[in-house]
This record gives structure tokens, sequence and C-alpha cells, in this order.
């Protein structure tokens, strides 16, 4: 295939936000001939809107994916049977579905990658062979016989994944522009000098501003959403024909959000066939030509989709699925409370690879009082979590001092913090990596039930069952262990864990980040619950303005390192 | 269409390994336990008219230069074998332990003072702490046991300081700081057992490394006292036989000492795999 | 702090470097003394290595006069301080029993082990990454006979696998390597016998640390881009399973010397393996100690290639490129365990302690 | 390659410990002489039928008190040095084994009575005794009190050591430790001894005299090609090279005592001779030593090796007689038995601590001891052996802590008895050294051996040195095994070689390598 000019690429991408700002939709965007690969010359002929399914002649419909009665299980347990699915250049096909339904089991399983132990069968799997003549000259590969050669024929150069796993998706010990040197080394006819550059081009691409910085850092200095990004760089980098994109935008903030929303949507217009999995309806709806749910094994028409209008301002309440919830930002707490966590001009500073050092956390000053939500905010890479990490003692402060009912908590030994650990609870933003990997659920629970007192599953059966029904998580998960779960089910476990040690003080890093509104707002109410029985008091860090609004009783907004009260 | 091959290898491979090497683990306690069950024999019975026979229907494994039932000998050297094995991997390892959580947890001049310590330890080849102790103490199993611990407990520390400092930083003991847990705890009940699980492994193939070091000291003439049927002993006198033809002296305690490491290890391997996969199952 | 952070890290980088050398130093020393002790802890008189090795029918005089000659008629201490004194000039005395300075003597003997040592090294550590990607790639058939024959392969004793090579090498095919030559050739079934144990031990524990790392997200991620399985093993799996094989070729490279008595032996090659144990053997003490020292020397910068190769495969063990604060969740971290003082962030690049995560 | 192109280049592999000095004169044991016999001569030699020849001496004459003996020495022999040989050379060197800084132990232990060497003329040398000494000529015949250039003396011991200078067939070219010794001709060799075919320089340019350890390696070399003679070869190896063209073996008794064992007297058990007798009762020696050893040698009776003059046998003595040792053992006490079989008396195991050195036994040496402990266990004793590295060994000898102990003992005479049985044996040297053994101290005994010694007319020592073995074997402290041997095997590319009958070690002057 032809090899892309750096800057027409860059160029290409300008014009495509211009002219989205200009028309305000990305529909009936002009063929402007920028197909992403050379070789999809009738990409221009896809558009977005009511022209669903073309006719079966026309070749521009020719699938670029398509199987027919999927079927997966997990040593005997079937997650979804009976899945038909295509995937149509030029279109973006979003799955919805409840927690734990098999949409991320479904999508890594289009890539032969479905997981340990898992097995698939399917009465038709195919995908087209990318060639240099029209489409229809081109070759269905048939999956089905799952060869491994196929596959890696198939993977990053026809298909590209966007794992869910993003935070622990980049190899740690390697940097950001490694990863993305091999994701992009097959691609023929780069010349070695220009790599750097396209790398770089496609981090921006990606959303992430400054790419160059982030080249020579290794995904351990980077924050949730930066990592999101550099992973869905990884994933276009070869310039698939299927995007195949599990949450993509579930640690970004909104305007980032929208950045990655919009690359979707132009690389369909480039004639990329997109299936985006997601939670979060009020993206799927922005994007999508076509939604379908995924629940109970099988993949069903959602409604009559597309069902929302693009629209960045569609309230939650509108949307169909989920049950609605007052949007109002809750009334403050009546009489004012004791104040149980200060921070008092607290800094945080990292120095990455070249020696720039990075403020992350900038004189930051928060009262959080007993029974009292104060949300955090702001863009993927502001401070959140770093400021959650100096809150639980994760992370020494460079200067300012936090006091836990009034008394000192840090700087301090953590001999010192110790007794005082039982108050302070944490919801991790990366979920999977703060399980212990040899212990089922049950142990995980049963640990932070009996306050480190045992691991066995058994002795506490009911606390445990109790606190997977508290977070509608199935009660078989108990015998599981964390990386065999959905992203939804670790971040309830996490959840789950967290409050089985019943903490004063709770801070929820991106707690509900993964999870479908209807979970959220279980999750929600739970909280609100526990705050109101127990005075609990909570510093939610979320991307989600919406959701923020909803539980908190005020918001912060964090940017460049530095707190601000948010409108 | 089937999963994936890379991951299908550790998941799906059934556990006849697991089963077998528990039996052939059982066969060899129980010969060490009482060799006279499985072979009635004396180890120590001399036969010169019988000498050097190849195996056959009278000796199935054959006989040594003074005509002793090599099957015989073999069975009742398991104890010796094992003794060492287990008890020097259970020194190497204990002190491997201490030693590698020290550096690893304790403040830092004591990883420091540790660290020098193992580098000590290291500078003597093994061979040659094993000699020394055998010069102070004389030769047997329990010098040999001793000199063999000593000299693996270096490796041990390292790896396990290794281990326990990644585990040590891991979110998951982050996570475990958060809910309050003492570092005994945390030592007790997250970094011990991630570190030690691997390093089980290691130990089982220590036990096998364990039973070929003795036989190294036997090589050098400071082994087991003969007649003492220990496997490494056994080993080292057949070699000499094996260029003249008589290969069965040192190919049968050599399969011996294999088949006891290789169960082992598969035993261990075979262990782990359960309870990582209990979850999934 | 924050101004004052580059001009710290220098600082710290040279305090850690001080530290380095000092534990050089203290290593030596430690190895000195132990043998100094142990040799003479264990029964033999070392008079009679003077004198013409044991079982010498030396007069009393001459007896007397070998003892004073050599100062061992003096208290232990006293002997202990010269000695010290004179390694610190780096005099190593003369062999009782060679009768040639122990430097000269060493230095002849050290190349041809290290040498041998390196050899075995590289190769086994060519058949571990050979046969771990093998196994990755062969499936369930390849993993399982890989497995298996690192097992095998750690428990066959030196001994044994040189006979075997010599019956097939040179009484059944008749070439000339029975015993070692000088030049490359002479060196194959040498390093070969070496390299098969080490290979077996560093296969195992690549592996164990190849589980863990197979069902990282990241290494599905790598899938999902098209990596092939030769591709994951050499960019993702063998990095984060090579980490703890490393951490152990320091222990290897004692294996090897160790390995190297026996090898040298039985290929007859001169080598410090043999010489030392010749000495240990007739208690030559001024050569048991000279010999040490060399070996720890070695050892000493063998450690510390080792820890580097650590820290460049594994960039998070250096606690973030000389950073003045901890790593994340490092070992400077008030989440970590240990007294925070001790483990304030001024501590947190000296390169001791790698403060890595798995 | 090496052989093809270069066959004036012999290549020998010993098994034998590598010498820490190449002068025999300083220490003194079996790989300095084997070694030593290529560069460095006697006054005297054997000759095949065991009779003393001249060498480097061509007579001797033993003045009429025996108090000294004048040696007439051959004429126009230099050392490779250029030094001539003469009466003065003699005298320096007796002077320099005598030197306590040498530290020789077999050399001046065999010249023990020689006070003084007086150059009477420039050819005749006056070696003055302290008392008569019958065995001086045998004395000289050996490797450990051969003949070096005194101007190689003056070098310095250490330096000696590295390159000793005599008037032998080759020249010590260099020493890599660890490696080998390379020897290259002596152009103008001109002193053979008196039997030898080759009167002239040998053929061979130069011998690479390789220390190969490993008895397997070195066999394997030798099947490879890679050397062309070995020595210290294995029992089976050497059966099975009997039946192969392509190798030949040669074999010597090596002169000295015989393989023994020899049982400490000065405590219990062995202190009883009945025990001693019953211990030697007990052990089946025929089949063992046949099947251990492959045939490659003979049971042994004697006390001195069968190439030495006036060995006699006590084949009715040394035989296998179980109910008899437990007759005597019950005799002796050794009445109960414990649950292992193992003799007790009042509480007391009936243990023999059984020291072995892995140095110096072989392995089937060892398993032929596992089998004398079996049979011996059969009869109550309950032998436990040792393996111990040399100095542990020696320790244990020197601090007389053992029951039963195998030491060789090589000395190119019947005197060889007083050295290792008469008690002046036993008092340890400052080493720990001794001679004797058995602890045993009986005047009867010294004062025959003293007398032997003293003799040098054979028809006078032959019946004394019967007696001195008839009365040795009488106390039960000894049981002989077998020939100490001297076993080699080599290419039959070899031709011309031969072990020299003084001591049995090699020599190369007739050789040449076919091709
Ligand atoms: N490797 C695995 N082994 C066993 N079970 C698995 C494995 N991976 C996923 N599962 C199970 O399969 C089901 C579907 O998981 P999947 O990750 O597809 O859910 P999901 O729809 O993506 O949910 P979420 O929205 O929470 O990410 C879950 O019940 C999960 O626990
Ligand atoms: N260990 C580290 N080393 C270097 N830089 C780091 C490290 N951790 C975080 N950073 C940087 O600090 C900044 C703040 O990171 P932080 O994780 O707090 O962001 P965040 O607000 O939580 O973002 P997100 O919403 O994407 O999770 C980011 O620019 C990040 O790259
Ligand atoms: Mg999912
Ligand atoms: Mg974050």
């Amino acid at each position: 295939m032809v090899a892309h000019g750096v800057p027409r690429d860059r160029d290409r991408r300008r014009r495509g936000r211009r002219h989205a700002a200009r028309s305000g939709t990305a529909a009936a965007h002009p063929a402007g001939g920028h197909g992403v690969s050379a070789e999809t010359p009738d990409a221009s002929a896809t558009t977005r809107g009511n022209d669903r399914m073309l006719a079966a002649g026309d070749h521009a419909a020719r699938p670029a994916l398509s199987v027919r009665g999927l079927e997966i299980d997990f040593n005997g347990r079937t997650i979804v049977r009976g899945v038909d699915l295509d995937l149509v250049p030029g279109r973006v096909l979003a799955i919805v579905g409840p927690s734990g339904a098999g949409k991320s089991v479904t999508a890594r399983a289009l890539v032969g990658l479905a997981g340990a132990g898992a097995r698939v069968r399917a009465d038709r799997f195919e995908m087209l062979e990318r060639g240099a003549e029209g489409r229809e000259a081109r070759r269905a590969i048939d999956l089905r016989s799952g060869r491994d050669r196929d596959w890696r024929r198939v993977r990053g150069r026809l298909a590209g994944l966007v794992l869910q796993d993003a935070l622990v998706a980049l190899d740690p010990l390697r940097t950001v522009g490694r990863e993305l040197d091999e994701a992009m080394g097959r691609l023929p006819g780069v010349p070695k000098r220009e790599r750097r550059a396209r790398a770089a081009a496609l981090l921006e691409r990606a959303g992430l501003d400054d790419p160059a910085a982030y080249l020579g850092r290794r995904a351990d200095e980077l924050s949730g959403g930066q990592r999101q990004r550099a992973l869905i760089a990884t994933a276009i980098a070869q310039h698939p024909d299927i995007v195949i994109a599990d949450e993509p935008t579930a640690s970004l903030d909104r305007d980032t959000r929208d950045g990655v929303l919009e690359l979707l949507r132009e690389l369909a217009r480039g004639g990329v066939a997109v299936l985006l999995v997601s939670h979060d309806l009020d993206a799927v709806g922005r994007v999508a030509d076509e939604v379908r749910e995924l629940s109970d094994g099988g993949l069903r028409e959602a409604g009559a989709a597309p069902v929302l209008p693009p629209s960045a301002s569609a309230p939650r309440g509108a949307q169909a699925v989920p049950a609605p919830r007052p949007t109002q930002p809750r009334a403050a707490a009546t009489s004012p409370r004791p104040v149980v966590l200060g921070v008092h001009g607290v800094s945080k500073a990292f120095t990455v690879p070249g020696g720039r050092r990075i403020q992350a956390v900038d004189d930051a000053r928060l009262n959080l009082r007993a029974g009292e939500t104060v949300g955090l905010v702001g863009a993927s890479g502001s401070g959140k979590s770093t400021l959650g990490r100096l809150i639980l003692g994760l992370e020494r402060p460079d200067s300012g001092t936090i006091e836990l009912d009034g008394r000192s908590w840090s700087p301090a030994t953590e001999a010192e913090r110790r007794p005082m650990r039982g108050a302070v609870g944490h919801v991790p933003q990366d979920a999977l990596s703060s399980f212990d990997p040899r212990r089922t659920v049950g142990a995980i629970l049963a640990d932070a039930l009996s306050r480190g007192a045992s691991r066995s599953p058994r002795t506490h059966r009911d606390g445990i069952e109790a606190a997977l029904d508290e977070v509608a998580l199935s009660r078989d998960l108990a015998t599981r262990r964390p990386l065999h779960l959905s992203g939804g089910q670790r971040q309830r476990v996490a959840i789950a864990r967290a409050l089985a040690a019943e903490p004063r003080v709770l801070v929820c890093d991106e707690a509900v980040s993964a999870l479908d509104p209807a979970s959220t707002d279980g999750v929600l109410d739970l909280l609100e619950g526990l705050q109101r029985e127990r005075g609990l008091a909570l510093l939610f860090i979320s991307h989600d303005p919406l959701v923020t609004a909803q539980i908190s009783h005020r918001t912060l907004r964090m940017a460049s390192g530095r707190l601000e009260s948010a409108p | 269409m089937t999963a994936q091959p890379e991951v299908a290898v550790r998941r799906r491979r059934p556990d006849a390994s697991l089963w077998i090497s528990a039996a052939v683990l059982f066969g060899i306690v129980l010969a060490a336990l009482v060799p006279s069950l499985l072979a009635p024999g004396d180890p120590l019975a001399i036969d010169p008219a019988e000498a050097m026979r190849p195996p056959g229907p009278r000796h199935p494994l054959g006989t040594d230069e003074s005509g002793r039932d090599l099957l015989t000998r073999i069975v009742h050297g398991t104890r010796a074998s094992l003794v060492i094995g287990v008890a020097a991997t259970a020194i190497g390892l204990g002190i491997g332990i201490v030693f590698g959580a020290a550096a690893a947890l304790g403040p830092r001049w004591l990883d420091w003072g540790v660290g020098r310590v193992l580098e000590v330890g290291f500078a003597f080849p093994g061979i040659l702490l094993a000699l020394l102790v055998i010069a102070l103490w004389g030769p047997g199993v329990v010098t040999s046991t001793i000199a063999v611990g000593l000299s693996t407990a270096p490796g041990y520390a390292r790896v396990v300081r290794g281990a326990m400092l990644g585990v040590r930083a891991s979110a998951y003991v982050e996570a475990d700081v958060v809910l309050g847990r003492s570092r005994r705890h945390r030592l007790v009940h997250t970094i011990l057992p991630n570190t030690l699980a691997p390093l089980f492994a290691l130990a089982t193939l220590g036990l096998g490394q364990a039973i070929v070091w003795a036989s190294a000291l036997a090589f050098l003439g400071l082994g087991e006292p003969p007649p003492s049927p220990e496997w490494g002993a056994l080993l080292s006198a057949g070699r000499t036989y094996l260029l003249t033809g008589s290969w069965w002296l040192t190919v049968f305690p050599g399969t011996a000492i294999v088949v006891a490491a290789v169960a082992a290890t598969l035993l261990g391997r075979a262990l782990q795999r359960r309870t990582r996969q209990a979850g999934t199952a | 702090m924050v101004m004052g952070s580059a001009v710290s890290a220098l600082g710290g980088r040279l305090r850690a470097l001080a530290l380095r050398l000092f534990g050089a130093v203290a290593v030596i020393w430690a190895v000195v003394t132990v043998t100094f002790l142990a040799v003479r802890a264990v029964p033999g008189d070392p008079v009679l290595a003077i004198l013409g090795g044991p079982g010498s029918n030396a007069t009393p005089e001459a007896v007397e006069q070998a003892r004073a000659d050599h100062g061992l008629d003096q208290p232990l201490w006293l002997q202990y301080v010269r000695y010290l004194g004179r390694v610190a000039v780096f005099d190593l005395g003369d062999s009782y029993d060679l009768r040639r300075p122990v430097t000269a003597i060493v230095g002849e003997q050290l190349p041809p082990t290290l040498g041998l040592a390196l050899v075995a090294l590289v190769l086994a550590w060519t058949l571990a990454v050979a046969f771990s990607w093998w196994s990755m790639r062969g499936g369930r058939v390849a993993w399982a006979i890989a497995s298996f024959l690192e097992a095998v392969g750690t428990v066959l004793p030196h001994f044994w696998i040189a006979t075997v090579l010599i019956a097939v090498f040179a009484v059944s095919l008749g070439l000339p390597v029975a015993v070692s030559r000088p030049g490359a050739g002479g060196l194959i079934l040498p390093a070969v016998t070496l390299a098969i144990p080490v290979a077996g031990f560093l296969g195992q524990v690549m592996r164990e640390r190849m589980l863990d790392t197979l069902e990282q997200p990241f290494v599905v991620a790598a899938r999902a881009r098209g990596l092939g399985d030769t591709q994951v093993y050499f960019r993702h799996v063998l990095r984060h399973a090579a980490v703890p094989a490393v951490a152990t070729t320091g222990w290897a490279f004692g294996s090897l010397v160790s390995g190297a008595v026996v090898v040298e032996t039985i290929f007859a090659r001169p080598g410090l393996g043999r010489t030392l144990l010749d000495a240990v053997m007739i208690r030559d003490v001024p050569l048991v100690c000279g010999a040490l020292i060399v070996v720890a020397i070695v050892y000493v910068l063998v450690t510390l290639a080792t820890e580097l190769a650590e820290r460049l495969l594994d960039p998070r063990i250096a606690g973030g490129a000389g950073a003045v604060e901890p790593a994340p969740g490092g070992a400077a971290g008030p989440g970590t365990p240990g007294p925070g003082s001790v483990r304030g962030p001024a501590d947190a690049h000296a390169p001791i302690t790698p403060a890595g995560a798995p | 390659s090496p052989g093809e192109t270069e066959r004036t280049t012999l290549v020998y592999a010993t098994g034998d410990a590598e010498p820490s000095c190449l002068d025999p004169h300083v220490g003194g044991n079996w790989p300095q002489a084997l070694v030593g016999n290529q560069f460095v001569e006697s006054l005297f030699s054997r000759n095949d039928g065991g009779e003393i020849i001249p060498w480097l001496a061509t007579g001797a004459s033993e003045a009429d008190d025996g108090l000294s003996w004048d040696i007439a020495l051959r004429e126009g022999v230099t050392f490779t040095d250029g030094t001539p040989f003469d009466a003065e050379a003699v005298r320096a060197n007796v002077e320099h084994l005598k030197d306590p800084a040498t530290a020789s132990s077999t050399g001046v232990l065999a010249l023990g009575k020689v006070e003084r060497v007086v150059a009477v003329d420039e050819h005749t040398a006056r070696f003055e005794l302290s008392e008569p000494d019958g065995a001086l000529i045998e004395s000289l015949a050996q490797t450990w009190t051969g003949m070096m250039s005194p101007a190689g003396f003056e070098r310095g011991i250490d330096e000696n050591c590295q390159a000793p200078i005599g008037t032998g067939p080759f020249i010590v070219e260099s020493w890599q430790p660890q490696d080998s010794i390379t020897l290259v001709r002596n152009d103008d060799y001109a002193s053979p001894p008196a039997d030898a075919s080759n009167q002239g320089p040998a053929h061979l340019e130069r011998i690479e005299w390789r220390f190969i350890p490993d008895a397997a390696s070195r066999l394997a070399a030798l099947q490879s090609g890679q050397v062309d003679v070995i020595d210290s070869v294995q029992p089976d190896a050497l059966a099975a090279f009997g039946d192969d063209d392509a190798f030949s073996t040669a074999t010597f008794a090596r002169p000295g005592v015989t393989a023994r064992i020899e049982l400490n007297t000065t405590r219990a058990p062995f202190e009883d001779a009945t025990v001693r007798e019953a211990f030697a009762l007990s052990m089946n020696l025929d089949p063992a030593i046949d099947s251990l050893f492959a045939g490659t040698l003979d049971r042994s009776t004697s006390l001195l090796s069968s190439s030495l003059p006036f060995a006699a046998s006590f084949p009715d003595r040394f035989v296998y007689d179980p109910d008899r040792a437990n007759a005597l053992l019950d005799e002796a006490g050794w009445t109960a038995r414990g649950a292992d079989g193992i003799r007790t008396r009042d509480g007391e195991r009936l243990t023999v601590a059984f020291p072995v050195s892995t140095n110096q036994s072989i392995p089937a040496e060892v398993s032929l001891l596992e089998q004398i402990a079996a049979t011996a266990a059969e009869v109550g004793f309950d032998v436990r052996l040792e393996l111990l590295d040399l100095a542990t060994w020696y320790e244990r000898s020197g601090s007389w802590e053992f029951d039963a102990i195998i030491a060789p003992y090589s000395k190119s005479s019947p005197d060889v008895l007083r050295t290792v049985y008469h008690s002046m044996g036993i008092p340890p040297a400052p080493s720990g050294y001794h001679a004797n053994n058995t602890g045993l101290s009986d005047p009867a005994l010294d004062a025959l051996l003293d007398e032997a010694s003293q003799a040098s007319d054979d028809a006078v020592r032959g019946p004394l040195y019967g007696q001195a073995q008839q009365a040795i074997a009488e106390t039960g402290m000894v049981i002989p095994l077998y020939d100490q041997m001297v076993q080699l095997a080599y290419s039959t590319d070899v031709q011309g070689f031969r072990l020299q009958p003084q001591l049995g070690t090699p020599t190369f002057l007739d050789v040449t390598i076919g091709r």
C-alpha cells in the first residue's frame, strides 16, 4: 500500500475537524478523497445516515467482516451464542449491553483473541483480504479454521483492536514510542527516520497533544487517559480496514472523548468498518450508524438505532435505555459537618525521561467533610489520580501537608499512618492491577471483610454474597480470578472491596468508568445510601461531568495540577 | 475454531502430568520409607561371580563391579538421596528466603548489607564451600547436605529478593496498604505467597540439583562414604565404566535422579496450575 | 527541592558509586577473612604444603624453619593483619606448593576459566532462549518437551554430561576432543558441558515468568497488532522473562566456576577451578586465598553487570532515571513497607535497591 | 592435527598427580620419578632380570668395614647445561639431597646412612656411611637419588624445580602448570643404561607430557588418537585393550611393598593379634581381585613386590576362612552380636575405621575395599570406609586415628621393609608423617631388619629378609592384596616402548612412532 506522508495525514485531520465544526454535524461529509488507505477508493461513497445495509450487489456494502452463529464458551460456560455480525466499511456499529454480557469477549474473538480457555465456534467467520484492487476482487479469509497464520494476516493490518484493559495493555517495560513503532512495524516502506514523526502523528491523531513528550515514557508514567489514547494510536497504526474499539473512551474526559469519537467517525468516513463497544450511550449515539445490544448471550437490535441524534449536549435523562436519574447537583448537606480530610497546599512533581518535570499536582487545597461528596473532574492527565494517591498516602508530597481528622496524615511514616488506615478507602483507577493475582474474588472480599484475618471465602460466605449483591454482581463470580472478569465486573469488585472495609473517607478514582448506566446508577445509589447511613466522605474522581454532578455536593475541577472550583 | 494456541498450551493441558508425577513421587517416597518392600534384597550383598552383569532377567538393571544388584541398590539409595535433596533444598531455601526478604523488605542499609553478604557467598564457588564444610566436619550425608544447602542459599536469596521487590512495588500490595494491613500481614499474606509460588518450581528443581551436587562431591571422592547406594555416589562410581561398555551402571542411577527431579518439578507445576485455574474452572 | 534535583541527583550518583566501591572492597575483605579463617580451621597443617606436600618427611628443624619463614608460628590475629596488609598492596604471597607468586599463578589460570565460563554462559543463554521461544511457538507438545528437557538438563551432573559427550564424540566418532587443546575447538565440549545445566536452569526460571506474562493484557494487545508468536516472544515476553533469569545469572556464574572444577579436571584444561581445588586439598593457604580474592573480584564485576542488565531490561527497577522522587509505588513510596525515615526520597536514587514492579 | 605430520613428537598422558616440583630430590614421589626418568639418570639401574646394572656409574666396591663405598663413574658424560658429570657433581647431589631446605623425603630416607660423599678423584666418588648399608647401590638405582647439574642447584630450589638439569635423553623445555611439560631431545645424549639397545640420542624429538587426571578422559584421548601413551589405566580398560590390535599394554610391578592393608596395633580392636588374624581370614580376596581387576593383576600373599629379590609368599597364611575368623573373634571376647550382625564386646562395637585417600586409590581398589567390608561384616566387623582428601587422610594417619589403612611405598630394595616396619618409622616426623603405620614395636624384628640392611652379600641378605618377612607376616598386622602396578597402554604406532626395570617408569630412548 502507499505510505502516507505525515503532513498529509495531519492535514487531513485538521480539515476534518474544521469541517465538522463548521457543519456542526458529521453527516453528509463530502467526498474528500482522503481515504485512510489508498486501496479503499470507494470509501467516499459511504456516508453516514439512513442508508443502512446497501443492496447485496453494491460492492461498497460488502462487509469487511462477516460472522454468523458465533458462540463462545469458557470451560463449558457459554458467554455468547448465535451472534451474527457484519462490519461494513464506512459504518460504525456499536454494541452496548450490561456489564459482563460478553461484549469484550466478542470483540476480542473477532481477532481470534477471545481469551485463555475460550472455545469459539461460528458458522461463518470471514474477513476480506486486503488487496490493491477493488474490493470485489478481494478474497475472503475463512477464519473458522483459526490457523495462527491467518490470524496474523488479519490482526493489526486488517483489523485493529483497542482493548478494554487500556491501563495494562501497554508493555510496562517499553516506551510508548517503541510500542507504536512495533505497531507500525509491519507497514512497508516507512523509512526509519520517519518513524518517530509518524508515531508522534499517530499519538496526536489519537488526541494527545504534544505527542513527542510521550514517546519516551512508559505506561506507568502516564495517566489513565493518556494510556488509553496511546493504545488507540497503536490500533490504528497500520491503517486497518476494521477498527474494533472496546470502551475506548472509558477513562477520558468529555473533550478528549469527543476527540476520540470524532476520530472513529473520521475513520469510518475514510472507509473503515468500525465496531464500537461502549456502555456510554451518549457516545454511542454520537457516532454509531447502528446500535445493537448484547444481553443474555445474544445480539439484538437495540430499539430503533441510532437512538440519539449525535449531540454532545444530550442529557443522561434523555437516554432511552437506562432508568432516568435526577441530574441536578445534590443539595449541600444541611448542617456543617466536621472536616475529615484536609489537604493543605500539596504539590507533587514527576521527572520524566529527558529531565522534564511534570507538575502533576500544584498547591492543592481541599477540605472534605463527613457526609460530603466532592466531585473531581478535569482533563485527562490533569493530576486527578495523583491527588487521589497523595490523599491516600501512596505518594509522598513534595510540599504541603494532609490531615485526617485533624491529625497529621502525610507526610508521615506508614507506621504512624497505619492506625488510621481503616478510615480511608480507595477504588483505584486500574482495578485489575490492584488485585492479588493469586486470589479469587471470594478471597479478595473475604480478606477485606475480615480486615485481613482470613482469606477463606467459606468463612465469610454470607458477607461475600452480600457484598456481591450490593454491587449487582453474580454470586458465582466469587470463585473466579480478576483477570478473567469483565471490565465492569472488576470495577465493581474493587468497589465492593473498598466498601467492605467500611471506610469513612473513600477516594473513588474513575470508579464507574467501565459500568453501564444501570450498573452506574446502582453503584451511585449504594454510595449515597452509605453516605446517609455512615456519613461517608467521598472524593469522586471522574471524567464524566454528568455522573459527577449527580453524586457530588460540590465539584472541583483540576487543570494542569491546579484545583479550581467548577462552574 | 478454537482458542489461542499460546494460552491453550497451559490452560488446556490435561492434568495427567499431575497424577503421573504424584504417582512417581509416591513410589519414591515409598522406596525411601520401606525400601525392602520394593526391593527385598540386600543392597550391600556382594557376589563377585555375578559382577558386571548387564540388565537381564535375574538382575533387571544389571549388577555392579561387586555383583550387587543395581535395582536393589537404587531403591535402597532413595532415602539418602531424598534426604539430601529435600533437606539441602530446605536449608538453602530457608536461608535464601530470610536473606532475600530482609534485603527486599528491610531498610536500605540492610539490603546493602545483605547484598554484600550474598556476594561473599557467591564468591565461594559452591563446590569449594562444600569442600570447606567437608574438610571441617568430614564427609557424610549430614555434611553434604549442609554443604549443598549452604552453597545454594545465596542463589535462592537473590531470586527471592528480586521477586519480592517486584511484588512489593505492585499495585495490589499498595491496595493492602490502603486497607491498613500491617507490614507483617502484607509480608505473610500477599508478598510471600506471590513470591514463593514461582519459587516453588525453583525449589523442586533444587531438589534434583541438590542430589546432583552431592554426586559432584562423590565425583571428587567426597560424597557419601562407600558402600552407600546413594544415587549420586552410584552415578559417579558407575561413570568410570561407561567408556568400557557398562552403561547401565551410570544410566540407571542417572535416570533415577532425573525421574525424581522431573516428577517433583512437574508436580510443582501442576499444583501451581491447579491453584491458578481454580477460579476459571 | 525542585531546583536542587539535578544537583542532588548527581550527588546521589556519586554517593551510590562510592557506596558500590566500598561494597566491593567490603566483599573482598570478607572473602579474604572468611577464607583465611576457614582454611586454618580445617584439619591439615599448611607446613605440610610448604614442605613438599602431605607425607613429607621433613626434619623438625626444617619444619620449624618453614613455620618461622612463613610467620605461621605467630598468633593468628597477627598473621591475619600481616596478610591483610600484604593483600592491600596486592601482594598475594607465594604458593606453598607451587613455590611461585600467587599473582602469577592466578594470572595464568584465570583467563582460561573465565573464557570457558563466558562462552558457556553465552551458550546457556542462547539455549535457554531458543528453548523457551520454541516452546512458545511450537504449541503444547513443544512446551511439554522443552520443559521436560530443561528439567532434565538441570539435574544432569557436569561429570556425567562430560563423560557422555566424550563417549560420543571422542570414542565413537573418533574426534580429537577427549581432552581440551588450546584454541576454540577445544572449548566446545567443555563449554557445552557447563552450559547444559545452566541453560536448563535459566530456561526454567524464564518459563515461570513467561507463564505470567503470557496472560497479561499487553500481550493480548500485542497480538491484536498482528504480532506472531516469535515477535511477541522477542519483543515482549522475553524481556519480562529475562529479568529474573538475569538476576540468577550471577548465581549461574558461580555454578560455572564450580562446574569448572569438574570440567577442567575431566577435559584436562588448565584453569582456576582445578587450581583452587588442588590448593584446598593440600591447604595451600596463599593460593586458596589469592584465587578466591580473584574469584570475588570477578564475581563483584559480574554482579554489577547483571544489575546493570536488570535495569536496562526493567527500567522500573532504576526508580526512574535518577529521579529524586520515588518511582510510582516504588521503594521510596510511603506506601511501601520499611521505616519511612530510612527510605526518604533522598535515598530513592541510590541504585542499590531496585525499586521496580514486576 | 597432531600426529599426521609431526610423528617425532610423542604425547604421553599421565593420570598421576602433577608434581609440584620436577626435581626428584625435592619431596620425592611417584609422579616425579615418572617424568624425572626422562631427564634425570641414576648411578645404577636394573635389568629385566632385576639385577643391578651400571648407568652413570660403572662399578662399586664396598670397603671391608662396610662403612664406605667407592663408586666409579662413567667418563665423558656432561649435564645438558654443559657441566661435566664427575665425582664433585655426585658430592653436590648428595649434599643437595641432604640439605634440609631441599625438603627431600624419599631420597634422603634412602640415603639415610650416607654421612658424606668425598671425591676421591675425578671419576671416583666415595660414599662414607654411618653404618654398613647393603641397600646403598639399590638406593642409588632410583630416580629420587638421580644426578642433576650442580650448576642447576645454584639457581635456587624454586628455579631448579621448574627445569632440573640432568644427563637424560630429554631436556625440560617448558612446563605449563595443569597442562603439560614439554621435553625436547638431548642431541648430545651418550649415557644410556647398560641394557639399552639404543646407545645414542633418542629418536623422538619431543615429548609432550600431559596431565589428564580423569581416567575416562585419558582413555578416550588414547582411543581418539589425541595421545599416544597413557598410564594409570583402569583394569577394565586394560583388559579390553588385551583384545585390541590398535593398542598395546605394558605393566610392571612397582618395586617396594605390595598394596596391602596395614592394621593399627596401638589401639582396639587390632591391638589384639587374634582379632587381626580374624580380620585377615574374613577376606575372600581371590574372587574379588579376579573380578575387579579383570585378570590384569594377580593376588599377592607377599609383603614385597614381585619385582624385588627375596620376596616371600605366604599363601597358607592369607586365606579365606570365615569359620576360623568367627572362632577367633569368639575367643577374643567379641562374642555378642548386635541386630545388624556386628559383634560387640562390653557394649563396644567391633568397628574398623578405614580412611581411604581418594588421591591414591583407584575405583577398583575402593570397590575391593567395599567387598572386603562386606565379607568382614559377615563375621561381625563393622568396617567404616571413609573417603578423604589427601591432606585430611595424612592428618588421620598422623594422629593414628585409624584401624586399617593402605599406604603405598615404593623403593627399589627389599630394605623397604625396614622403612615401613622398623620401629624407627613409628615416631612421626614433625609434619605428622610416619612410614610405619602399624605402630608395632618389636625389638627382635628391628634387629633382624637392621642386620639385613647392613649385609651386602645376597647370600646373607636373602635368608635375613626371608626371616623378617616371616616375622612380619606372623604379627598379622599386614594383609597383602596385590602388587602395586604400573599399568600403561599405548597405540601400536609407538614402537620400542619399554618400562625401565629400576622402578618400572617408562623410557622413550628407543621409541619411534610408526606410520
Ligand atoms: N478469560 C476469561 N475466562 C473466563 N471467563 C471470562 C474470561 N473473560 C471474560 N469472562 C467472562 O465472560 C463474561 C463476559 O465478559 P466480557 O468481558 O465480554 O463482558 P463485557 O460485556 O465486556 O462487560 P463490561 O462492560 O463489564 O466490560 C463475563 O462474565 C466474564 O466474567
Ligand atoms: N509515575 C509517573 N511518572 C511520570 N509522570 C507521571 C507519573 N504518574 C503520572 N504522571 C503524569 O502526571 C500527570 C498527571 O497524571 P494523573 O494520573 O494524575 O492524571 P489524571 O488526572 O488521573 O488523568 P486521567 O484522567 O487520564 O487518569 C500526567 O501528565 C501524567 O503523565
Ligand atoms: Mg468489557
Ligand atoms: Mg487518572
